[in-house]
C-alpha cells in the first residue's frame, strides 16, 4: 500500500515539477519585451562600442597629420606573436643632424591578439585601440595595415 | 517517478566490440576532443580519450616569451577562466621579485575571479543542459552571461580573452561604472538563479538523468587529481582559495562547497552553489575596494632570480598549478603549467563505464571540460 | 446543427454537378482527382513550411530572441529560402550503403504520413476520405513511418543511424499503446471509430468536458504518448543530438533529409489534428449545453478556423514541451511508458466504461 | 602538524642517500632513480605524511640531465613535497612509473614521454599523447622544427 | 451522414487512397528527380564515408546489435493484439452495456495481470 502511495506521490511531484519548468518558458513566450537579442547591421548607426574596446591598434593622428610614434621599437619587442613591423629611415632635421623617423609602422591584424602590450609599453603614447570591430576581408593581405598615414609626421613636442 | 537502480552490467564477453567515436566533430564534446567508445547495446563498456587536435605548445611558446608576454597565452588555455589564468602567472612572478601588490588590486582581482568564475558556470550550466537535450538553457545562460561580458567589455575592453592582468598589478584601473555595474548585476543574477533552479535543477527528467549517474568516489578523485567543483562533488576538498589564500580570499567569509554523493548531480549542485558564493564574495568586497595604485612598481624588463617557483589558484575547473624554472634571464627555463581538465579528463573511463551512451554525454557535461585547457 | 452556413458539402458538391455537366463522368473522376491531389499536395508543402516556421519562432520567443527575422518581413520566408537551398544540395551516396532501401526510406515516411493526412477532417465537408474506422485507420498508417524510420537507420551503414534507429523503434512500438488506449476511451464515451461521428457526438460538448476527469487523464496522456511517438523532445532519442550527432538521418542530405524533416513536422500536425478531433471537437464550435444565443454566435466563426485553432493549440502545446524538458533516458523512456503511461491507462478505461454504463457523461 | 626538519628526517629515515637542497619554495627533495618509486610508496602509505595526492608531475631538461619533478600533496596535514629524480642519461632516460600508486601519473607520464621521451617503467599505456610517432621531442632544448620554429 | 470532398468516392472509399499514395509518390520522387538534376554531383571518397565525427569508422556497423529493445518488441506484440480486441468492445460499449463491462473487466483484468507479472519479473527492466 505504501508504494502505491509512493507511486503516485512521485507521480504528482514529477508532473509539479514539469509545470515550474514551463511556467518558466511559458512566462517569456508571452513577454516579448525581455528578448535580448541586438539587430546587429540594423543597429550600427546607434551601436556604441565601448570607451576601452580593443578592436584594432591604430596611431591616433591630430588635424595637422601629426602623430607621436618615434620608432623606438619598443611595442615592437614587446608584441608576443610579432604582428607589429617598423621601417625606419635616417632624414637630416632642420640642424643637420640625422634623425629616427618611422618609414612605415606595419600592423599584422592577422597575428594580433589584442593583448595590449604595445599600447602599454609605448614611451611617448602614440597607440591607442580603435573601436573599429568589423574586420572580416576577403583577402588576409588586407589585413596587414601601414598604420601611419601618408605623408605624416612626427609631432614635435614643445619642451 | 521512473527511479531505477543503475543498471551496471560490464560484461566483458566474446561479443565484438561495438567501436564508436564520439568527437573531433561531434555536437557535445565542447570542443576536439575525442572519445573512442566501446560499446554493449547502449552500454558503454569502456573508452579512451585521445586528444591533442589543438596542442599548440603552450609550454614551448613560453620558453620564449618574457613574463609578461606569457600572460596573453595563458588567456588561451582555459578560455573560461582567462583572468584566473592571468592571475596565476602575474603571482608567480610577483612571489619570486617579492613585490607587495597594493591592495586594490588584490581586491579587484578577486572580484574579478569571482566574476568570470560566474560566468564560467554560466556557461557550463546552459551547456550541461544542452548536453541532456533541455535547449532553452542554453539561451538563458547566455543571456545572463552577457552581463557580466559587458562589464568585462567596460572595464578592460575585451570580452572573453581580456589580458587585464600583468605582473605586479592590472594593465589599467577599472572603468569608473565598474562598482556600480556589478552591484547591479548581482541584483539581477539573483533574480535569474530561482529560474534556473525552476528549468533545470527541480526537473524530474533532468534529476532521474543524473542522480546516481557518473560515481566517484572521493578516492577515485583524489587518485586521479579531480579537483575543482568536480573533485569537490565527490566530496575532495580541494579549494585553493581555502587551503593557500591568495588576493583578498583571506578577507572574505564563504563557504567551500562539499557534496558527498560524487553523481552527476552532486558536480552540478556544487557549481550552482557556488554561483551563490560567488556572488556573495563579490557583495563584500565590491565596496571595500580600497583606494590606491592599480600596479606595483615594476622594472620593464622582468628577470626571474634563478630558481624553481609554484604556485596553485582556483580556476572555474579546478586547481591550476603553475611551476617555472628559471635560470635567471627574462624568459623562463621551463614552464609547466598542471591544468585541471587535464586530469579531469581521464577519470572519464572510470567513472562512465557502465552507464549508458546518455550518461557518458551528462557525465561530460557535468566534468566541465574545456579543451584547449587539456591540450595546451 | 443550428447552422450551415459554412459546409464545404456543398461547395464540393456544386463542383461536382458542374463538372458533370461538362463532361463525361470518366473525365469528372480524373479532373477531380488532379483537383484533390493538388490541393493536397499544395496544403502539405505550406503546411509543413508553416509548422517549420513557427517552431523556429516559437523556440526564439521562449528563449528571448527574435527568430528568423531576415528573409521576407519577419522572416515568413526564411522556410521557403530553406527548401530552396535544401532541393540544391548535393545527394550524397553513402559508401556500402543499402542503396535500395537508403532511397525507399524518405518515401515510406512521407506516404505515411500523407496517408494519414487523407482521413483528417478539415472542416465540416472537407474531409477527402471518411473512413468507420477513422480512429483505428489513423493510428495504424501513423505507426508505419517507424518503418521507414528503422530501414534510414539500417540501410546508412553508419553506427549512429543504427543506434537511432532501434531506439526509436522500442519507443514507437512502446508509446502506440497508451495512444490507441487514450483514444479508445474516447471510442467508449462516441461508441464509434468514424471521425465524423465522433465530431458529432461533440455538438453539445467537447469530449474533455463532457468526460469528466478521465477523459482528461486520457488526453494529458494522448499529448504525452504522441509527443513521444512522433520523435519530438524530449522523447527525441533516435536523433538525441548531442549523442548521435542526428540519430537515424545522419548520413541523408539535400531533399532526403528534407523529407525526413518534413515528415516529422506533418507527424506533429497528424497528432494534433486527432487530438483536436478526439478531444476537442475537431471543427465543431464552442457550445454549452442548451445557451442558444452563445452557441449562434460560435457558429458563425467558420468551422476551418476552429479546427486549425484547436490543432494549433496541441501544437504549441508539444513544441513547448520541447523547448522546457531535458531528453529522457532510454530505459526512462520505457519506464515512463510500460510503469505509468500504460497501467494507467488500462485503469482509464475501466473508469470510463463506469461512467458510460452509469451514464453519468453528458 | 610535522615541521619542515621533522618532515625531512622522516624521508632520511626512508631514503638514507636523499639531498634536500638549499633555499627552495617547497620541501624538496633529490633521489636517486632506482629509490624513486619506493621513496613515492612509502610518502603515500605512511600514517602521518600520506601524500596521497599528486598535483603535478612534469620533466626539466637541464641539458647535462633531465629531472623528473613530482609536486606530492597530502590532502589530510596539507603538506606540500616536491619529489626529484636526475636522470643523467638524455639518450635513453627511463624511471619506474608512479601509475601503481596514483592514476593520474598515467597521463602525465604519458605526457612527459611525448614531449621529453622518457620511458617509464611498468606503464601500462606508453603511448604519445599529443603528438604523432615519428614527431620528435619538443620540450627537449635540443629540438629543432626548421619548419614552424621561428627563432627570435 | 457524410462529408465526402469528392462524391464520387462515397461508396469507393478504400480505393481513393491510390490516389493519396500516389501524391505521396510523385511528390517525393519528383523532389529527388528534380533536385538530383539541378544539384551539383561531384565525387570525392571521403565524402560518401559513413559520418563518424570525422574519423575513419572501426569496424562494421552491421553487427548483432545487443538489443534491450528484443524483451519490449515481444511485450508489445502481446499488448498490442489486446488493444486491437479492445476496439470493437469500444464501439458495441454504450450499447450493450452491463455484459460488455463485465467481461471487459475480466479482460483487463488479465491483462493487468500479465503486464505486474512481466513487471515483477522484471522484463520491463532495461538490459
Amino acid at each position: 500500500m505504501n508504494s502505491i502511495a509512493q507511486y503516485f506521490t512521485d507521480l504528482f511531484k514529477g508532473l509539479s515539477t514539469l509545470w515550474a519548468g514551463m511556467r518558466v518558458t511559458g512566462k517569456y513566450f508571452f513577454s516579448p519585451g525581455a528578448i535580448v537579442t541586438q539587430q546587429y547591421p540594423e543597429n550600427r548607426k546607434t551601436l556604441k562600442m565601448e570607451e576601452r574596446f580593443k578592436g584594432e591598434i591604430i596611431m591616433p593622428h591630430d588635424e595637422n597629420n601629426l602623430h607621436a610614434c618615434t620608432g623606438c621599437g619598443i611595442c615592437e619587442i614587446n608584441c608576443p606573436n610579432g604582428s607589429i613591423e617598423i621601417l625606419t629611415d635616417r632624414v637630416a632635421n632642420a640642424e643637420g643632424k640625422l634623425e629616427r623617423v618611422i618609414d612605415k609602422h606595419i600592423y599584422h591584424l592577422s597575428m594580433c591578439t589584442f593583448c595590449g602590450l604595445c599600447v602599454k609599453t609605448c614611451p611617448s603614447d602614440a597607440l591607442a585601440f580603435g573601436q573599429e570591430f568589423e574586420h572580416a576581408v576577403f583577402d588576409r593581405s588586407k589585413l596587414t595595415k601601414v598604420l601611419n598615414q601618408p605623408g605624416s609626421k612626427i609631432r614635435k613636442e614643445a619642451k | 517517478m521512473m527511479s531505477e537502480e543503475i543498471i551496471k552490467d560490464v560484461i566483458v564477453g566474446e561479443q565484438e566490440d561495438y567501436l564508436i567515436n564520439l568527437g573531433p566533430q561531434h555536437p557535445s564534446t565542447h570542443g576536439v576532443l575525442r572519445l573512442e567508445v566501446c560499446l554493449k547495446g547502449e552500454t558503454v563498456k569502456y573508452l579512451n580519450p585521445h586528444i591533442g587536435y589543438i596542442h599548440r605548445g603552450i609550454e614551448k611558446m613560453c620558453e620564449a616569451l618574457t613574463y609578461q608576454q606569457i600572460i596573453h597565452l595563458t588567456d588561451r588555455m582555459d578560455y573560461l577562466s582567462a583572468h584566473i589564468n592571468n592571475e596565476a602567472v602575474s603571482m608567480i612572478v610577483e612571489d619570486a621579485l617579492q613585490v607587495e601588490v597594493p591592495e586594490r588590486v588584490k581586491y579587484i582581482r578577486t572580484i574579478l575571479d569571482e566574476l568570470n568564475r560566474i560566468a564560467s558556470h554560466q556557461l557550463w550550466w546552459c551547456a550541461f543542459g544542452m548536453d541532456l537535450g533541455a535547449l532553452t538553457t542554453f539561451f538563458y545562460g547566455l543571456r545572463d552571461r552577457e552581463h557580466i561580458l559587458d562589464i568585462f567589455e567596460e572595464s578592460f575592453g575585451s570580452r572573453l580573452l581580456h589580458s587585464f592582468v600583468c605582473p605586479g598589478g592590472l594593465m589599467h584601473d577599472v572603468h569608473p561604472n565598474f562598482q556600480k555595474r556589478t552591484k547591479e548585476f548581482i541584483k539581477y543574477f539573483r533574480t535569474k538563479l530561482p529560474e534556473y533552479d525552476q528549468l533545470l535543477t527541480g526537473n524530474i527528467i533532468f534529476q532521474n538523468r543524473s542522480k546516481g549517474i557518473g560515481y566517484m568516489s572521493r578516492e577515485t578523485a583524489i587518485g586521479y587529481g579531480v579537483t575543482g567543483p568536480s573533485g569537490r562533488g565527490s566530496g575532495f576538498s580541494c579549494d585553493v582559495r581555502k587551503i593557500a589564500p591568495y588576493g583578498a580570499y583571506d578577507k572574505v567569509r564563504f563557504n567551500e562547497i562539499l557534496e558527498t554523493e560524487g553523481d552527476v548531480f552532486a558536480r552540478y549542485k556544487v557549481r550552482m552553489a557556488e554561483m551563490h558564493e560567488s556572488l556573495s564574495i563579490i557583495e563584500q568586497l565590491i565596496d571595500n575596494i580600497p583606494e590606491g595604485d592599480f600596479t606595483a612598481k615594476m622594472k620593464p624588463i622582468i628577470k626571474l632570480p634563478a630558481g624553481e617557483y609554484f604556485r596553485r589558484v582556483e580556476t572555474a575547473r579546478g586547481e591550476l598549478a603553475v611551476y617555472v624554472v628559471s635560470d635567471g634571464n627574462k624568459t623562463p627555463y621551463r614552464m609547466k603549467f598542471r591544468t585541471p581538465n587535464f586530469s579531469n579528463l581521464f577519470v572519464m573511463n572510470e567513472i562512465a563505464s557502465g552507464y549508458k551512451i546518455a550518461d557518458l554525454i551528462a557525465i561530460s557535461g557535468s566534468l566541465d571540460l574545456v579543451i584547449p585547457d587539456i591540450d595546451r | 446543427m443550428s447552422s450551415n452556413i459554412y459546409d464545404f458539402s456543398t461547395l464540393t458538391g456544386s463542383i461536382h454537378t458542374w463538372l458533370s455537366g461538362m463532361m463525361s463522368s470518366g473525365w469528372v473522376i480524373f479532373t477531380e482527382m488532379v483537383l484533390v491531389g493538388l490541393i493536397f499536395l499544395l496544403m502539405y508543402a505550406l503546411l509543413g513550411l508553416f509548422l517549420v516556421y513557427l517552431e523556429r519562432k516559437v523556440c526564439a520567443i521562449m528563449q528571448n530572441r527574435v527568430g528568423p527575422n531576415r528573409v521576407g518581413k519577419w522572416g515568413l520566408l526564411q522556410t521557403i529560402a530553406d527548401l530552396i537551398k535544401l532541393l540544391l544540395k548535393e545527394l550524397i551516396p553513402i559508401r556500402k550503403s543499402d542503396a535500395l532501401l537508403f532511397n525507399l526510406a524518405p518515401f515510406i515516411v512521407i506516404i505515411c504520413s500523407f496517408l494519414a493526412m487523407a482521413a483528417l477532417p478539415y472542416a465540416k465537408g472537407l474531409q477527402a476520405i471518411d473512413f468507420n474506422i477513422g480512429v483505428f485507420y489513423i493510428m495504424a498508417v501513423s505507426s508505419l513511418s517507424v518503418v521507414g524510420i528503422l530501414l534510414a537507420g539500417w540501410a546508412s551503414n553508419s553506427k549512429y543511424s543504427l543506434i537511432g534507429a532501434m531506439r526509436s523503434g522500442a519507443q514507437i512500438v512502446s508509446y502506440e499503446l497508451s495512444v490507441g488506449l487514450s483514444l479508445l476511451a474516447i471510442v467508449v464515451f462516441s461508441g464509434t471509430m468514424q471521425l465524423s461521428g465522433i465530431i458529432e457526438s461533440q455538438a453539445n460538448g467537447w469530449w474533455i468536458f463532457k468526460g469528466h476527469i478521465p477523459a482528461f487523464i486520457s488526453f494529458v496522456i494522448f499529448l504525452i504518448a504522441s509527443t513521444a511517438e512522433i520523435n519530438r523532445g524530449p522523447f527525441d532519442l533516435a536523433e538525441a543530438e548531442s549523442e548521435l550527432t542526428a540519430g537515424f538521418h545522419t548520413e541523408y542530405s539535400g531533399i532526403k533529409f528534407a523529407f525526413f524533416f518534413l515528415a516529422e513536422y506533418m507527424n506533429m500536425f497528424i497528432v494534433a489534428a486527432l487530438g483536436a478531433t478526439i478531444f476537442l471537437g475537431g471543427w465543431m464550435p464552442f457550445h454549452v449545453g442548451n445557451w442558444e444565443g452563445f452557441n449562434q454566435i460560435m457558429d458563425y466563426i467558420p468551422s476551418v478556423v476552429w479546427f486549425f485553432t484547436k490543432t494549433f493549440f496541441i501544437i504549441l502545446i508539444i513544441m513547448w514541451f520541447k523547448w522546457t524538458f531535458p531528453r529522457l533516458r532510454i530505459d526512462q523512456l520505457l519506464t515512463l511508458e510500460w510503469k505509468y503511461l500504460l497501467p494507467i491507462s488500462l485503469f482509464n478505461i475501466v473508469l470510463i466504461a463506469f461512467i458510460v454504463l452509469m451514464g453519468w457523461h453528458f | 602538524m610535522l615541521t619542515q626538519e621533522e618532515l625531512t628526517d622522516i624521508v632520511r629515515s626512508f631514503v638514507p642517500e636523499s639531498v634536500f637542497p638549499e633555499g627552495t619554495q617547497l620541501l624538496e627533495v633529490v633521489v636517486p632513480a632506482e629509490k624513486y618509486f619506493l621513496l613515492i610508496e612509502k610518502l603515500k602509505s605512511d600514517q602521518k605524511l600520506s601524500f596521497n595526492y599528486l598535483i603535478s608531475q612534469t620533466a626539466v631538461d637541464f641539458t647535462s640531465n633531465m629531472t623528473v619533478v613530482c609536486h606530492l600533496e597530502s590532502t589530510e596535514f596539507r603538506y606540500l613535497m616536491v619529489v626529484k629524480v636526475i636522470l643523467t642519461d638524455r639518450e635513453n632516460p627511463a624511471i619506474d612509473s608512479l601509475t601503481a600508486l596514483y592514476p593520474t601519473a598515467e597521463y602525465f607520464e604519458r605526457e612527459i614521454f611525448d614531449l621529453f621521451g622518457i620511458r617509464f617503467n611498468n606503464h601500462p599505456n606508453l603511448k604519445r599523447l599529443f603528438l604523432e610517432d615519428d614527431y620528435g621531442y619538443p620540450l627537449r632544448k635540443d629540438f629543432r622544427d626548421e619548419v614552424n620554429m621561428i627563432e627570435r | 451522414m457524410t462529408f465526402q470532398f469528392i462524391q464520387i468516392f462515397t461508396d469507393m472509399e478504400s480505393e481513393s487512397l491510390i490516389l493519396f499514395f500516389i501524391i505521396a509518390l510523385v511528390l517525393v520522387g519528383g523532389a529527388i528527380i528534380f533536385s538530383t538534376l539541378v544539384a551539383p554531383n561531384s565525387f570525392n571518397p571521403a565524402k560518401s564515408e559513413p559520418y563518424e565525427c570525422g574519423i575513419p569508422t572501426e569496424g562494421p556497423a552491421w553487427i548483432q546489435f545487443n538489443v534491450g529493445y528484443y524483451l519490449f518488441a515481444i511485450i508489445y506484440l502481446i499488448f498490442d493484439v489486446e488493444t486491437v480486441f479492445l476496439f470493437p468492445w469500444a464501439v458495441v460499449m454504450k450499447t450493450i452495456g452491463m455484459r460488455a463491462f463485465i467481461e471487459i473487466i475480466i479482460f483487463l483484468l488479465i491483462l493487468g495481470l500479465g503486464l505486474l507479472y512481466a513487471w515483477k519479473k522484471g522484463a520491463l527492466k532495461w538490459v
